[in-house]
C-alpha cells in the first residue's frame, strides 16, 4: 500500500513540493483571473483549505476532530457580531483567529485527554452544542438564518466589489501560504514531529519526560486558530454567516477535504479543497439533486483506492520520475 | 422548591412519560451502532441513514398493504418485515462491498468510508422516495390513546408510544442481552468484541460474525426507522439527527455497552422532555451536555470498560 | 563510597489476588550493573514500572539519589535521570532512526520551538554521535519500522541513552534478537553505557549475559527478591537455581 | 474519472468550460439580443424545505416546455439553471456569482428560505442583477432598505399573518388565551412577532400560555403536545409548514388536541395533500396567497384549470402553492421582459432597463393580478377560510372563505411592519369582506 492518510507515503524532496507550491499559487491565481466566479470559489477553497491544515496536524498525531467546523463558525459569528461595530477586516482577522484560539484552548484542555473515538465524539458533541445555541438564541444570532456581513472596510479604505474580491482572494491566498509555511515548520520541528508519537507511542512520549496532552494541547490550538483564520475569510468573502457552519456534516467535509487531499504535505489540504469545491460546484451544476451522492462517491473511491490522496497521488508520480 | 414542585411536579411527570418513547427510539440505534462498533471498531455514519431507509420502507410497504385492502394490523407486520428487509439486504452489501476493504486501516479512513456511504445514501432516498413527506401512521392510531389523569384533568397519550415502544425497547435489550450471553452465536460476537486477536487464534471465522453482526447492526437501526415512522413524517434529514443524537448516546453509554445504551438513552431521552418544560431553549443542546458532563467524570463513558472492552 | 543511587523499600503492589511486588527492598549502587532474573510472573517489569512512575505501588517507597520519586509523574522522573528502555521497543515507527534519536534529544533539552526543524545542525550531529556510539549511524536514514529485531533494541536503547540518564532500566534488551547477533548487541551495550557511565538495572533471561556482564545479580520469584549477589555466587546457589531457573543451565559446569 | 482530478486538471477544465462565457452578461451598450433567455433559479432540491422546492421545479419545467413550445419569451427561448439552496448560505452566494459570472443569467429568481433571500438581495444590488424573490416571506427584505433590482412578485410575512389573524378574530372573537408553537428560524420567529404585534393591537389581554420553537427539523412533537393539552389554549398558532407541519398535526389530532383548541394554521396548504383526511374540520388555514384549488372566484378560471391540470397529468399531484409562487414569478418575467423590450422599440434591455421594467408592474396569475409596488413588494390578496372536506377533492380545502386583499393587509411602503401592526385599530375588522361559502 502506498501510505495512509495520516503518515506520508513517500517524501518528495522540498524542492519538488516548492515547486508544486508555486506552480499551484500561479494556476489558483491564473484561474482566478481568467475565471471571475472561480475567484469567489477559490477564495473559500483557500478558506477551507487553512482550516484543514489545522484537521491535517490533529491526523498526524491519529486524531480526528469530528467536530472542528467549530471553530471556523467561532471565527465567522466573531466577523459577524464585531463588523458593525468594527468594520476594519484588517483587525477582524485576528481578532476571529484569537477568539477561536481561545476556544481551542479552553476545548483544548478538555478534549486532549481523550483519544480517538472518544476525541473524535467529544469535538462532535462540543461542535453540536455551538450549532445548537447559534440556532437557538434567535435573539442574538438570527437563528439558522444567520447574520449578513456588511459594510467591511481593508484599511479603512471601502473598496468596489470587484476590488474586494480581489483584495479577499489576495488575503486568502497570501494566508494559505503563510499557514502553509508556518505548518510545513511546525511538522518538521520536534512539536510536530512528536504528534507521530501520540498515535503510536504515546508511553515512549512520556518517557522522554515530554507531556504528550502538550503536544496534542499545541496542535489543537494552532488548528484552533486556523479555523478561526478561515471561518473570517469565509464570513468576509460569503458576507453571511449561518449556524450549517457549525453543523457536524461541515465538520466532515472538513476530515473530507483533508483525506481527498492527502496529509503527506501541507499543500494537500489546498489540493482537497480546491477539489472538493469545484467538484462540488460542478456536481451541483451538472445534477443538482444528487452533488451529495458524487461527492460520497468520490470519497469512497479515493478512500479504497488512492488513501494518499490527491498528494499522495502526485507524489507517487514525482517520485518515480528519474 | 416545595411550591415549585407541587405547581410542576406533575408536568415533569408528563414529560417523563414523553422522554420514555423518545429514549425508546433513541436506544433502538444507539444499540445497534455499539454493537457494530464492539465487533468492527467501526463507529458507522451511515447507521443513521439505514434508520432513515427503515423508516421510509415501513411507510411504503405499510401504505403498500394498505392500499391492497389488508387490515390496518398488517401495518405492524410491515413494520418488522420492513426491517428485516432492510437490514438483512443493505447490511451484508454495505459490509462485503465497502467495508470489508478497509478493515484494519486508519481510523479516519474507516470512519470516512461510512461518511461517504452516508453522503450516497441520502441522495438514495431522495431517488427512490422523492421529497415530500411520506407518513403512514396507521399502527399507531390502531392502538387508540390512553387518558393519563393529570390533576382534574386528564391528557390523552397515544397507546403506541407509551407503552409499545418502551416495550419493544425493553424487549429488545432483554432479548440482546439474553442472546449475547446464551446462545453460542452471541458468545462468539462477545468474543471477538472482548478480543478480536484471541478469537481468531480460538478458530473464529472473524469474516462471519463480522457479516453477522453488520447485519443484525443494520437491521437494528432499520427497526428503530420502522418503529418510529407512525409517529413522524418522513423527510429527507432524518437520518443525520438520528446519528449524531446516537453517537451522544453511545459516548455517554461506554463504547460497547448494550445495558450502557440503554441507560443512557432513558437519561438523554427524559433529560431532553424536562428539558421542553424547564428550559426549551436548551433542549437540544442537552444531550451533549450530558455527554461531556459524564465524559469529564468517567472518561470511557458511564460503563465503558478502560483498555480491556467488553460487550 | 557514597550512598545508593536507587533505594526501594518495602516495595507492594498487587493485582487482585496476584502480588506483583511483595515487599521489595533494594539498593542500586552507582556505575554498577544489576541483572534481574526470575521467571514469567515475577514481577520484574512491575518493579521497573514502579520505578519509573508508570505503575503507582500500594505501599513502600523508592529513593533516587537520595530523594523521593514516588507519585512523580513518569516524565518528571524521566527529567530526573531515570531512562528506561522497553521489552517491545517503542519507536517512532513512521519516523526515521536519527528522527527518533534527535526528538530524545529535543525532548531532553526541552527546546520546542515549532519553528524550530528537528533535524538542526546541532541535534542532527549529537543524534548521529548517539547512533554512532551504538553502531546504527549505517540506518539513521532507515524508517524505524524497517529495521531488524536486534537493531530495532539498539535504536529503543539508545533513544533512552540519548536523554543522557544516570540510572537506566532496561526490560529485556536482548529478547527476541536472533542468537547470533546476541552478544554483539550486548557487548555494544555494555560498551555505551560504561562510557557514558550509566548505571544500568536490566531484566534478563540468558544467563550467559548475565554471568558475562552483571555485577550482582537480583533473583525475583512471586514479588520478592530471593537472593541478590554477585553472578559467580547466585547462579550457583541451588534453591535459585531449583526454585527460580527451574532449569540447568547446560553451559554452567 | 473525478478521483483523478488534479487541481491543475480542474483549473484547466473549468477555463476551457467557462471560456467562451467569460465576457457574457456585460451590462452596458448596445444589448444584443441572445440566443436564449437564461433564467438562474434557486431553490431547495435538498433537505426538508425541498417538499416546496422539488416541486415548484417541476412548475417550473412544465411552465417553459409551454413557454418555449409557444415561440419562447421575446421570441427566444428560456432556459432554466438550476441552484440547489440545501447545502447553505455559504454554498448559495458562490452559486449565484456562478449563475450571474459564468452561466451569464438574464435574470434570477431567488429562494425560498428568507435566510437566502437576505443573502442573495445584497448581491442583486452589486451585481446589478434584476432577481424576483419568488417565495421567500421576509418582510426585512424592503422594510430595511431599498433593493432597486429586487421585486417580491408574491405576498410576505405580514400579510400572511395579519389575514389569519383578523379571520380568526371575527371567526372566534371570544378566545382569551393563545400558545404558539412554530419552527425554530426567521420565519417562526417573525411571525409569531407579527402576529402578537397585531393581536395586542386588536385585542388586548390576550394570555400567551406559551411560545413553543421546537428546532428547526424536529421529527417528534409529543411534549410539546403534553404541555399544550395541560395548558388548553383556546387557540394554537403554527406557523409551521411541511414535514413537521404533517408531524404536528397528525400526533396532536391523534391525542385529541385539535378538540380542546382552535389551530390556526397560514401555510396548512401545502401540507393538505399529505395529510388527506387526517385534517380535522373547523380550523382556521391559510395558503400564503389566494391560490386555494377550490378558490371562489379565480380571475381566469381557464387558465388555472389548465395550470392545475397540466401539474396533475404531469406529476400525479396537486400544485401546492409554491408551484403556483413559480407560476407568478414566470408571469412577473414574462411581462417584465415584454414591458422592457417594448419600452426600447424592441430592442434587447439592458440591466438597468429590465429592472426597470419591474418597478409598477402589474401582471396576472390565473387568480388574481399581482402589482409590483414602487419599493419591489408585489400585491397578492390572501385567503383564508376553515378546513372542510368537500366531494370533489381528496383532502382538506377552507370553507367561508374571505378574499383579504392585499393592499389591505400589507405594511404600507415606507413603514416597518412591527410598528403598522402595533397601530392598527379594530376598525379594520369592518373593512374585512363577507365570508364566501366555498
Amino acid at each position: 500500500m502506498s501510505g495512509t492518510v495520516t503518515a506520508p507515503a513517500r517524501r518528495v524532496a522540498p524542492i519538488g513540493e516548492a515547486l508544486l507550491a508555486l506552480l499551484g499559487i500561479a494556476a489558483v491565481i491564473l484561474a482566478a483571473w481568467a475565471v471571475p466566479w472561480l475567484k469567489f470559489i477559490l477564495t473559500v477553497a483557500l478558506a477551507k483549505g487553512i482550516a484543514v491544515l489545522g484537521i491535517l496536524l490533529l491526523l498526524r498525531a491519529g486524531q480526528v476532530s469530528f467536530g472542528h467546523s467549530m471553530f471556523l463558525a467561532i471565527g465567522a459569528y466573531t466577523v459577524a457580531f464585531l463588523a458593525p461595530a468594527l468594520p476594519e477586516a484588517l483587525l477582524l482577522l485576528p481578532l476571529g483567529a484569537a477568539i477561536a484560539g481561545l476556544f481551542g484552548l479552553v476545548i483544548g484542555l478538555f478534549v486532549v485527554r481523550y483519544r480517538d473515538i472518544f476525541f473524535g465524539m467529544l469535538n462532535l458533541a462540543l461542535s453540536m452544542v455551538l450549532y445548537s445555541l447559534l440556532e437557538k438564541l434567535y435573539s442574538l444570532t438570527k437563528g439558522t438564518d444567520g447574520i449578513r456581513v456588511s459594510g467591511l472596510r481593508f484599511a479603512g479604505i471601502t473598496p468596489d466589489l470587484a476590488t474586494q474580491e480581489w483584495v479577499m482572494f489576495g488575503l486568502a491566498l497570501g494566508l494559505a501560504i503563510l499557514f502553509g509555511l508556518l505548518v510545513r515548520a511546525y511538522l518538521g520541528s520536534p512539536m510536530g514531529r512528536a504528534l507521530a508519537g501520540i498515535k503510536t507511542r504515546e508511553t515512549r512520549l512520556e518517557f522522554m519526560g515530554v507531556s504528550a496532552r502538550r503536544v496534542l494541547l499545541a496542535a489543537y490550538v494552532l488548528s484552533a486558530v486556523m479555523g478561526g483564520v478561515a471561518g473570517t475569510l469565509v464570513a468576509m468573502t460569503s458576507r453571511h454567516v449561518t449556524p450549517q457552519l457549525a453543523y457536524w456534516t461541515s465538520s466532515g467535509e472538513l476530515v473530507f477535504i483533508a483525506v481527498l487531499g492527502g496529509a503527506g504535505s501541507a499543500l494537500g489540504p489546498f489540493l482537497g479543497a480546491a477539489a472538493f469545491e469545484l467538484v462540488r460546484v460542478y456536481a451541483a451544476a451538472a445534477v443538482a439533486d444528487a452533488w451529495q451522492m458524487i461527492l460520497g462517491a468520490v470519497l469512497l473511491l479515493v478512500i479504497l483506492f488512492a488513501p494518499g490522496g490527491l498528494w499522495g497521488m502526485l507524489a507517487g508520480r514525482l517520485g518515480r520520475r528519474p | 422548591m416545595g411550591a415549585w414542585f407541587s405547581e410542576n411536579g406533575l408536568l415533569i411527570g408528563l414529560a417523563l412519560l414523553d422522554g420514555l418513547a423518545n429514549a425508546a427510539l433513541i436506544f433502538m440505534v444507539a444499540v445497534g451502532l455499539n454493537l457494530v462498533f464492539g465487533v468492527l471498531r467501526i463507529v458507522n455514519v451511515a447507521h443513521g441513514s439505514l434508520f432513515a431507509i427503515g423508516a421510509y420502507a415501513a411507510a411504503s410497504l405499510g401504505l403498500f398493504l394498505a392500499s391492497l385492502g389488508l387490515p390496518p394490523a398488517f401495518g405492524f407486520a410491515a413494520l418488522v418485515v420492513a426491517a428485516a428487509l432492510v437490514g438483512g439486504l443493505l447490511g451484508p452489501l454495505i459490509e462485503r462491498l465497502v467495508l470489508r476493504r478497509i478493515y484494519g486501516q486508519e481510523e479516519v479512513l474507516q470512519l470516512l468510508v461510512t461518511f461517504a456511504l452516508f453522503m450516497i445514501l441520502e441522495d438514495v432516498q431522495k431517488l427512490v422516495w422523492g421529497v415530500q413527506p411520506i407518513l403512514q401512521d396507521a399502527p399507531m392510531k390502531l392502538l387508540g390513546t390512553v387518558e393519563v389523569p393529570f390533576g382534574e384533568d386528564t391528557i390523552p397519550f397515544t397507546a403506541y408510544q407509551l407503552f409499545l415502544l418502551p416495550g419493544v425497547a425493553l424487549a429488545t435489550l432483554v432479548g440482546l442481552a439474553w442472546f449475547l450471553r446464551r446462545t453460542l452465536t452471541g458468545r462468539v460476537i462477545v468474543a471477538v468484541t472482548t478480543d478480536k486477536e484471541a478469537a481468531m487464534a480460538m478458530g473464529i471465522d472473524a469474516a462471519k460474525v463480522t457479516l453477522l453482526t453488520f447485519t443484525f447492526g443494520a437491521a437494528l437501526a432499520a427497526l428503530g426507522g420502522a418503529l418510529a415512522s407512525p409517529t413522524t413524517s418522513l423527510v429527507p434529514g432524518i437520518g443525520a439527527q438520528t446519528i449524531v443524537l446516537s453517537f451522544a448516546v453511545v459516548a455517554t453509554a461506554g463504547l460497547g455497552q448494550i445495558e450502557g445504551a440503554a441507560i443512557s438513552a432513558l437519561m438523554i431521552g427524559l433529560g431532553r422532555s424536562i428539558a421542553v418544560y424547564l428550559a426549551p431553549e436548551f433542549e437540544v443542546v442537552v444531550p451533549y451536555l450530558i455527554m461531556v458532563a459524564v465524559l469529564l467524570v468517567r472518561p470511557q463513558g458511564l460503563f465503558g470498560v478502560l483498555e480491556t472492552r467488553r460487550v | 563510597m557514597s550512598g545508593p543511587l536507587l533505594s526501594a523499600r518495602g516495595l507492594r503492589l498487587a493485582f487482585g489476588g496476584v502480588k506483583a511486588a511483595d515487599g521489595i527492598d533494594l539498593d542500586v549502587m552507582p556505575g554498577e550493573f544489576l541483572a534481574i532474573i526470575g521467571p514469567n510472573g515475577a514481577g520484574k517489569t512491575t518493579f521497573i514500572n514502579m520505578t519509573t512512575g508508570y505503575l503507582k505501588p500500594q505501599g513502600g517507597s523508592i529513593a533516587y539519589d537520595g530523594e523521593p520519586i514516588l507519585g512523580l509523574a513518569p516524565r518528571a522522573i524521566v527529567r530526573r535521570g531515570i531512562g528506561r528502555s522497553f521489552q517491545l521497543p517503542q519507536l517512532f515507527a513512521e519516523h526515521t532512526v536519527l528522527e527518533n534519536a534527535a526528538l530524545a534529544i529535543a525532548a531532553r533539552s526541552g527546546l520546542w520551538s515549532p519553528l524550530t526543524p528537528l533535524l538542526r545542525p546541532a541535534w542532527r550531529a549529537e543524534a548521529m554521535a548517539v547512533l554512532e556510539r551504538f553502531g546504527l549511524a549505517p540506518l539513521a536514514e532507515a524508517r524505524a519500522d524497517a529495521l531488524n529485531e536486534g537493531a530495532r533494541k539498539l535504536a529503543d536503547i539508545a533513544m533512552a541513552v540519548a536523554l543522557q540518564p544516570r540510572l537506566i532500566l532496561m526490560d529485556e534488551p536482548t529478547s527476541g534478537v536472533a542468537a547470533a547477533e546476541k552478544m554483539s548487541v550486548v557487548e555494544t551495550l555494555v560498551r555505551v553505557l560504561r562510557e557514558a557511565k550509566v548505571t544500568a538495572v536490566f531484566v534478563e533471561h540468558d544467563m550467559e549475559v548475565v554471568e558475562r556482564f552483571a555485577d550482582r545479580v537480583a533473583v525475583w520469584n512471586q514479588g520478592r527478591i530471593a537472593a541478590l549477589g554477585p553472578p559467580q555466587q547466585v547462579l550457583n546457589d541451588p534453591a535459585v537455581l531449583r526454585d527460580v531457573i527451574g532449569i540447568e543451565p547446560a553451559h554452567h559446569a | 474519472m473525478t478521483l483523478a482530478l488534479s487541481r491543475r486538471a480542474a483549473m484547466l477544465g473549468a477555463a476551457a468550460t467557462s471560456g467562451s462565457l467569460l465576457f457574457a452578461g456585460g451590462q452596458a451598450g448596445a444589448q444584443q439580443k441572445p440566443t436564449e433567455l437564461r433564467v438562474g433559479i434557486t431553490t431547495f432540491l435538498s433537505g426538508p424545505a425541498s417538499v416546496f422546492g422539488v416541486p415548484a421545479r417541476q412548475a417550473a419545467d412544465l411552465l417553459f416546455e409551454e413557454i418555449n413550445k409557444a415561440g419562447g419569451i421575446a421570441g427566444i427561448p428560456v432556459r432554466a439553471f438550476y441552484v440547489d439552496e440545501g447545502p447553505g448560505t455559504d454554498h448559495l452566494v458562490g452559486e449565484y456569482r456562478r449563475l450571474v459570472q459564468n452561466e451569464g443569467v438574464h435574470i434570477v429568481f431567488a429562494s425560498i428560505s428568507s435566510g437566502s433571500c437576505l443573502a442573495c438581495t445584497p448581491l442583486s444590488d452589486e451585481m446589478k442583477k434584476t432577481t424576483l424573490l419568488w417565495d421567500c416571506g421576509t418582510q426585512r427584505i424592503f422594510e430595511e432598505g431599498p433593493h432597486p433590482f429586487a421585486f417580491r412578485t408574491q405576498g410576505y410575512g405580514t400579510p400572511e399573518v395579519l389575514a389569519p389573524l383578523l379571520y380568526l378574530l371575527k371567526h372566534k372573537p371570544e378566545f382569551r388565551s393563545i400558545a404558539v408553537i412554530n419552527q425554530d428560524y426567521a420565519w417562526g420567529r417573525d411571525s409569531w412577532e407579527l402576529w402578537k404585534a397585531g393581536m395586542d393591537a386588536l385585542k388586548p389581554g390576550v394570555r400567551v400560555l406559551a411560545e413553543l420553537f421546537p428546532r428547526f427539523n424536529s421529527t417528534d412533537f409529543s411534549t410539546e403536545i403534553t404541555r399544550l393539552l395541560a395548558l388548553r389554549p383556546d387557540v394554537i398558532l403554527s406557523t409551521s409548514w411541511g414535514g413537521e407541519l404533517v408531524t404536528l398535526i397528525r400526533q396532536a389530532s391523534e391525542r385529541k388536541l385539535f378538540e380542546r383548541s382552535t389551530f390556526v394554521l397560514p401555510v396548512a396548504e401545502a401540507s393538505l395533500q399529505q395529510l388527506g383526511k387526517a385534517m380535522p374540520q373547523g380550523h382556521v388555514i391559510g395558503a400564503r396567497g389566494d391560490h386555494w384549488n377550490n378558490h371562489p372566484k379565480p380571475k381566469d378560471p381557464a387558465r388555472f384549470k389548465r395550470f392545475v391540470d397540466t401539474y396533475r397529468a404531469k406529476y400525479n399531484e396537486y400544485p401546492i402553492y409554491p408551484c403556483h409562487h413559480m407560476a407568478q414569478a414566470i408571469a412577473a418575467m414574462q411581462a417584465g421582459i415584454a414591458r422592457a423590450v417594448a419600452a426600447k422599440g424592441g430592442g434587447w434591455p439592458n440591466d438597468q432597463e429590465l429592472a426597470n421594467a419591474f418597478r409598477g408592474l402589474t401582471f396576472d396569475s390565473p387568480t388574481s393580478s399581482i402589482t409590483l409596488r414602487e419599493d419591489g413588494q408585489g400585491l397578492e390578496d390572501q385567503i383564508v377560510g376553515l378546513s372542510t372536506f368537500t366531494d370533489k377533492f381528496a383532502f382538506a380545502v377552507p370553507k367561508d372563505m374571505v378574499i383579504f386583499p392585499a393592499a389591505m393587509v400589507s405594511t404600507p411602503v415606507g413603514q416597518k411592519s412591527v410598528p403598522w401592526l402595533k397601530s392598527l385599530k379594530p376598525e379594520i375588522l369592518d373593512q374585512m369582506p363577507a365570508p364566501i361559502a366555498g
